[in-house]
């Protein structure tokens, strides 16, 4: 039965023409030129109405996705020399271990550009004896609007997206590194202009940089540690090496403050205070590209430079960081579970989710690392999906908190309703959606690790993970409870409109695909893993 | 040697023209020091650059100075900084001679080579041949620079001159 | 020396004699093409694209929805008859693959199916009641705005039941039966307007996914022992070796999660909270799916586990307890939807109990046939109510009294399932009961050791429990009522069917008689009820097929004795009910014992005190700490860069020209520095 | 026959006196006289080497004399423009003092 799909699948995918090095201009190209006509088109007398905002920024999200996807098709690779001096090459190209990052990365970006940017609403003091909301309470604005700046906010996203994508196309370390830093800024931007101004954006923005930028120090640090010891920043070589003519304790060193640096990214346990502060800050498409493609960097950085260069290091360092992602899944999924703002609460729902990846990364199996990968994809997909809603809501009832009156979901917005539920079920691991793999493997790894892991370390962290994931159905039901399901119709919120519906859509659907046929993704980054860790 | 005597005309007068207290005579030492360093380019046999020196610096330059400084009375407010400044400033130029010339001496050494410049012919042909590009972004420098400064140093409009 | 002299008999001589080798019907030039795979995957995929179908199709259109979801259940149905088929073709053992082996490094992932004859009834019995439940919800939720997603809820939870049942993989077991919890979880709290709906679902969900743990992690400790997740691998590998500590903690922690998703002690209380939920769902949960699954799974793993004795001894002991206390707590209850919730709970921990007993002499048949059995009756004694509730308006004891008097329609369908409930020959529970009891007998007189005898006098003690909750339960329903007091004979007209599948039904008000009143369900509701009902006597004979792989020897002494016990019950019942106005014996029960016994025993208090609490404080300081402490170094970088930028601020001067001999002089210090260091 | 270590000495006094002047000095235009020193030392530098040079290569020998021309007339340029700026200082400020405080209005604000 699958045989025969599969032929047709290969026979449309041949259809396709193979534009070589041009598909990764096509990738590139697009997102550089809109953000930076959109840059110039806000300074240059009258600003554009959001229309026109939107349509290039939406246009040139979709242009790059299909040199992403074509990208993903042909993996071309370029290599131009960059910078002679340093002998920093321009290398791009996809391989199996970035190729579901980069069409995440892709689709991700569209959903991001095409959610409509609303005006935050200031703070809306509450009042707790005043349960009973007016029938007239005013329905909140959610289609597109004029906003000021928003051709800026459209430029940031875009840059936010074109830097993810260098970053995972880069063949080079320094190239990875432009692409990590090219993210922060506009992000910053993202968060302190357009943020909520009931939640002192300014403080968020500014714990934002402040944190990843001594994140991305540390990388750096380490990053022109090992170039300096292999002789070049070209990533096959970091790889090819693996380590060799590397004194363990120079790799322990530079492992540990690689994995420092990319652990204030992802964020592992201790590090990871940041997080919600930016998310409840956020506007609605940052937050999703924060959590689906910013976070991403963090880990795919571990399996890019860490594992693979120097690998004694990691191995040395790999009981610390599973057992650092094993209290961060209770930690995150505790704090879930008093949590009152929902924005808030799926930030921290991130940092559960990203421990099951850190705890698969760190037993050194390619069990571990396949569900790694898998849960690497399986967050972003989840997160973004649950991102939308939640964003969408907080902007519906004016706060996220779950001291605000609201109508029960189920009741009045099925849409939206629906939505939370399939992102909740996700999020809870719900075997069929793209949550279970990642999870299940995790915890597979965990108790299986790899020959010169402590086992028995490991095997406690494993069924702490299988905890985690109990408590995690935990918040997500009590998220439902409160939120989903419940008797009250008032205030009344418009439900999602059409571009939230086909985001919500497409989401939801390739968490369901993803689910259903994991190994779509799987057999896509198993060629990887083998090099990885097979060795 | 011809060259020292030069050199330490140039030297002097440049010494004066750093530490004179009189506005006027700090510009006036600057010619002769300019026209010292002319001088020095003709013992080194670069002819061209010499009268060049003469003609842009000691001719157009200072005189652009002079003006200048007629234009803008001090006012009454010290021209020279208090001692302690002006022992940085010391402390600093020493360090710049003493770094520089010791660069410079231990990169050429002190042995005599012959001067071999090229012809003013060759100059000229290097002027407008490999150097052709730069030259013609100079005239256009030029020509801004002179814009420019009309533009910054005219009394700006509905100024005070306007209302009288 | 006994008196009489008990003829030897063994369960094979009670089964039906074999069928003789059917004919090889071979259709010429018809070769099946490989795109129809095996039936098994239909019978996942069906019900599954049946959900997916119904979710993104029907809209708003609650018609649409259950054109396909009965579509659905029918060709699932099917599919179920063509497994069977294809059984007797390849002689009881048939495999399959699914979506394909995962690409998951070191781990062998084949994502197999299979089956084999007892699995392919239940198989067959879950597709039957999941039909007959499809076609029953579309009537008794006609005028819900919620039927689509109700509908296809019920589809993927049968999905996830069939692929539980053919799974052959650890991990496909795991997907089913995570699934299922979840799906329990959106058809319990189906009316999440209503307050008790939701809590009641919330509790199903987290219970028994906190047993839950266990399972996953006993599964993956299985798979990682045998580097596989195939089931047949898994129990090749362990069964090769004496059982090792690992062996005995993964059936440890498997029984777990098996006593929280079959709702035994001490997991218990969630499923009586369960039947706030639509009452199809509730006989989806309770017949056939959810609270069976634990039974298939053990029997899927029955070889490793008839091999571990402390996992045997354990789940033993929480079957046996949980089979008397739910007997008795069904007694005591109030409600008849309850009564059947705790009925559940007692004879789910009696399929537990006989595959704790059972050795791998006797094999785990009895478990697997008594699921059958229980399925169709007590599918059928759900349905029945949910059909008493909507025409008496409630479920307490004192509504339904007399109801299967006056409504003659339900009278048979609640005495046939009652009867079979309690075990009473010819009905199907007669024979699975006969047969658990024959296998406990075997296995402790046999190599069962302990947890066959604890099983034993357990299963021995419920039968009569059972029987006096039956005769209770009988007692109220069939209370005659005041007319038949007064006018003796009943007049029964002739029903009059009135509406159809897929028209609106019409809702005949009681002013216009109750006779007439009873026709108010849809006839295909009513068929598959009927269906039922035909299943508890027939079912009997799927008992009797001799493709079960029982060696059991019966004991008549035993048997006799058992129904002796169940009689004595029921007339002590009858006894007790005597005199009471509602004929209800339960209210001879001190009240505050009863009212105990329907809030559970306080175990829903226990939990709270015991799980929540703790943990709800325990995050509580998790975020105190994190907000207070764990933060404090983002907010001392803020403070601290704050202070840098001040002390910078302070170091630099304000005018131009010492700050212009600052910067020239470290120009100076950075040439020098390039200089000395050349 | 020359010496170039004479000129390199010049060269260094030479900047070194610019230096000092442009530290030393509050008038705006005598820092610029300072300026006139470093450039002229930086001409004198390049008309050295390129006069001392053994290179054949036509571009090259003639680099010291053609880019020492260059400056001068950058420098005549660099001249203009400082003085306008000098002159449009004076103007709004009434002194061309760079010894003041930075910023007056900063200041006021403090």
């Amino acid at each position: 039965m699958t045989d025969s799909l599969r032929t047709a699948v290969r026979q449309a995918v041949d259809l396709v023409p193979d534009l070589g090095t041009w598909w990764l201009a096509l990738a590139l190209a697009p997102l550089l030129l809109a953000a930076v006509t959109l840059l110039a088109a806000g300074r240059w007398g009258e600003e554009p109405g959001y229309r026109s905002v939107r349509t290039v920024s939406v246009g040139a999200a979709i242009l790059s996705a299909v040199g992403v996807a074509g990208t993903s098709l042909h993996r071309p690779r370029l290599e131009l020399p960059w910078i002679d001096g340093l002998g920093v090459w321009l290398r791009l190209g996809a391989d199996g271990l970035s190729i579901p990052l980069l069409l995440l990365t892709a689709l991700v970006g569209v959903v991001a550009v095409s959610l409509h940017l609303h005006v935050p609403q200031p703070h809306r003091p509450e009042a707790p004896d005043e349960e009973g909301i007016a029938t007239t309470s005013p329905i909140p604005v959610v289609r597109g609007t004029d906003v000021p700046g928003l051709a800026t906010y459209h430029a940031c996203l875009l840059l936010v997206v074109l830097g993810a994508l260098v970053a995972f196309l880069a063949g080079d370390a320094i190239l990875f590194f432009v692409g990590l830093e090219l993210v922060l800024v506009p992000m910053w931007v993202l968060v302190a202009r357009y943020g909520d101004p009931g939640a002192r954006r300014e403080g968020a923005a500014l714990r934002f940089l402040l944190v990843t930028v001594v994140g991305s120090t540390l990388m750096l640090v380490g990053l022109l540690g090992v170039a300096t010891l292999v002789g070049t920043s070209d990533l096959s070589v970091w790889a090819a090496q693996g380590g060799a003519g590397l004194e363990p304790r120079t790799q322990v060193v530079l492992a540990a403050i690689l994995l420092l640096g990319l652990g204030i990214k992802v964020p592992v346990f201790p590090l990871h205070t940041w997080l919600p502060w930016v998310h409840s800050t956020a506007p609605t498409a940052a937050s999703v590209l924060l959590a689906a493609v910013l976070l991403k960097l963090g880990t795919y950085g571990m399996v890019r430079l860490v594992v693979p260069v120097v690998p004694d290091g990691f191995s040395a360092l790999a009981p610390v960081l599973g057992g650092l992602g094993t209290v961060g899944i209770i930690w995150a999924s505790l704090a879930c579970l008093v949590e009152e703002d929902l924005k808030r609460l799926v930030a921290w729902s991130s940092v559960a989710h990203l421990g099951f990846v850190v705890l698969g990364l760190s037993t050194g199996t390619q069990t571990g690392l396949q569900a790694a990968l898998f849960g690497n994809v399986a967050h972003g997909l989840i997160s973004a999906l649950l991102f939308v809603v939640v964003g969408g809501l907080k902007h519906r009832w004016g706060d996220a908190r779950f001291t605000v009156a609201r109508a029960a979901l189920r009741e009045t917005t099925p849409h939206l309703g629906a939505a939370l539920v399939l992102g909740m079920a996700a999020s809870m691991g719900l075997p069929g959606l793209a949550g279970f793999w990642a999870e299940i493997g995790a915890i597979y790894s965990a108790w299986a690790p790899a020959d010169d892991r402590p086992d028995g370390w490991f095997r406690l962290f494993a069924a702490l993970a299988a905890v985690g994931g109990a408590l995690a159905v935990a918040y997500s039901a009590r998220v439902l409870h409160e939120v989903w399901s419940g008797d009250r119709l008032e205030p009344r919120v418009p439900d999602a409109v059409r571009t939230e519906r086909y985001a919500l859509r497409t989401l939801g659907a390739l968490v369901l695909a993803v689910g259903v046929l994991p190994m779509l993704l799987l057999a896509v980054t198993a060629p990887v893993t083998e090099l990885v860790v097979g060795r | 040697m011809l060259f020292v005597a030069v050199g330490l005309l140039t030297a002097g007068s440049g010494l004066l023209a750093v530490t004179s207290r009189q506005v006027l005579h700090a510009a006036l030492w600057l010619v002769v020091a300019l026209a010292g360093l002319a001088g020095c380019y003709l013992v080194l046999g670069a002819e061209l650059v010499g009268l060049v020196q003469l003609l842009v610096y000691v001719g157009a330059v200072v005189v652009l100075i002079l003006f200048a400084l007629m234009l803008t009375r001090s006012g009454g407010v010290p021209v020279v900084t208090g001692p302690a400044q002006r022992g940085a400033a010391a402390l600093v130029g020493a360090g710049t001679t003493v770094l520089l010339g010791g660069a410079l001496l231990a990169g050429s050494g002190w042995g005599a080579v012959q001067v071999a410049g090229p012809t003013n012919t060759q100059v000229a042909e290097g002027i407008l041949g490999t150097y052709v590009w730069p030259f013609e972004l100079l005239s256009g420098l030029l020509l801004l620079a002179l814009v420019a400064a009309v533009a910054i140093a005219r009394t700006p409009t509905g100024g005070r001159e306007g209302e009288t | 020396m006994s008196v009489v002299d008990w003829p030897d008999l063994t369960w094979s001589d009670l089964q039906l004699p074999s069928l003789p080798a059917l004919p090889q019907i071979s259709i010429p030039g018809l070769s099946v093409p490989d795109f129809w795979g095996a039936p098994m995957q239909w019978l996942v995929l069906v019900p599954a694209l049946a959900a997916l179908a119904g979710i993104t199709l029907s809209g708003r259109s609650n018609r649409l929805a259950a054109w396909i979801a009965v579509g659905g259940g029918i060709v699932t149905w099917l599919a179920s008859l063509w497994q069977l088929r294809v059984l007797l073709a390849v002689d009881g053992h048939h495999a399959s693959g699914s979506v394909g082996p995962l690409p998951l490094g070191e781990l062998d992932v084949p994502l197999g199916l299979a089956v084999t004859w007892p699995l392919a009834l239940v198989a067959a019995t879950v597709a039957t009641v999941a039909l007959v439940v499809q076609v029953y919800s579309r009537w008794y939720l006609w005028y819900d705005p919620k039927y689509p997603a109700f509908a296809a809820t019920v589809s993927v939870f049968t999905a996830a039941m069939l692929l539980t049942v053919v799974a052959d993989d650890v991990i496909l077991l795991v997907v089913g039966w995570e699934v299922m919890g979840w799906c329990s979880y959106l058809l319990i709290g189906h009316h999440s307007t209503k307050t008790a709906a939701r809590r009641a679902a919330l509790k199903a969900l987290v219970v028994t996914r906190t047993a839950d743990v266990g399972f996953v992690l006993g599964m993956v400790m299985l798979a990682a022992g045998a580097r596989t997740t195939s089931v047949s691998g898994i129990v090749e590998h362990w069964a090769a070796e004496a059982p090792t500590r690992g062996l005995v903690l993964a059936l440890v922690l498997v029984v777990v999660g098996v006593a929280g998703k079959s709702a035994t002690f001490p997991f218990q209380d969630w499923l009586p909270d369960a039947m706030e939920g639509p009452t199809p769902a509730s006989a989806l949960i309770h017949a056939a799916t959810m609270v069976a699954a634990g039974t298939v799974v053990l029997v899927h793993l029955f070889d490793l586990l008839a091999v571990t004795g402390p996992a045997r001894v354990l789940l033993a002991l929480l079957a046996s307890v949980t089979l008397l206390g739910g007997a008795v707590m069904a007694f005591a209850q109030a409600d008849l939807k309850r009564l059947l919730a705790w009925s559940t709970v007692s004879q789910v921990a009696l399929m537990l109990a006989v595959l704790a007993a059972a050795t791998p002499h006797t094999g785990p048949d009895a478990a697997a046939e008594h699921l059958v059995a229980h399925a169709w009756f007590k599918a059928l004694l759900f349905l029945a109510t949910g059909w008493l509730a909507v025409l008496v308006g409630g479920t307490a004891m004192t509504t339904v009294a007399s109801g299967a008097r006056r409504y003659r329609v339900l009278r048979r369908r609640f005495a046939w399932g009652l009867l079979a409930l309690a075990g009473v020959p010819p009905f199907v529970g007669f024979f699975s009961k006969e047969l658990i009891l024959g296998t406990a007998e075997s296995a402790a007189t046999g190599s069962g050791g302990l947890a066959s005898v604890v099983v034993l006098s357990a299963v021995g003690a419920s039968a009569p429990l059972t029987a006096a909750y039956c005769m209770r339960a009988w007692l109220v329903l069939d209370r005659p009522t005041q007319i038949e007091q007064h006018a003796v004979t009943y007049q029964q007209e002739p029903v009059e069917r009135i509406d159809d599948f897929f028209d609106e039904p019409q809702v005949v008000h009681e002013a216009e008689g109750l006779e007439r009143a009873e026709s108010a369900i849809s006839s295909s509701a009513r068929s598959g009820t009927t269906l039922l009902a035909a299943m508890t006597l027939l079912g009997s004979l799927v008992a009797l097929l001799p493709v079960w792989r029982v060696d059991v020897h019966l004991n008549l002494q035993l048997l006799v004795a058992t129904l002796l016990l169940m009689v004595v019950a029921a007339l002590a019942v009858r006894l007790a009910a005597r005199g009471v106005r509602t004929r209800d014996a339960a209210a001879r029960i001190p009240a505050r014992a009863s009212l105990a016994a329907e809030r559970g025993l306080g175990a829903d208090y226990a939990y709270r005190l015991l799980v929540a609490t703790p943990v709800v404080a325990l995050a509580r300081a998790v975020t105190w700490f994190d907000r207070e402490v764990l933060d404090a170094w983002v907010r001392g970088a803020g403070a601290g860069s704050r202070l840098l930028g001040q002390a910078g601020e302070l170091l630099t001067p304000r005018r131009a020209t010492p700050a212009l001999a600052l910067v020239l002089g470290g120009v100076l210090v950075l040439a020098a520095l390039g200089v000395v260091s050349r | 026959m020359i010496r170039p270590a004479l000129p390199y000495l010049l060269v260094a006094v030479l900047a070194g006196l610019g230096v000092y002047g442009i530290l030393a000095r509050r008038h705006a235009v005598l820092v610029l006289i300072g300026v006139e020193l470093l450039l002229g030392a930086a001409g004198l530098l390049l008309v050295t080497v390129g006069q001392t040079t053994t290179a054949t290569d036509p571009a090259a020998a003639t680099s010291g004399q053609v880019l020492t021309l260059f400056v001068i007339t950058i420098a005549a340029a660099e001249v203009v423009l400082a003085l306008a700026l000098i002159l449009a200082l004076f103007r709004a400020r009434g002194h061309v003092d760079l010894h003041a405080d930075l910023d007056p209005r900063e200041e006021a604000a403090r």
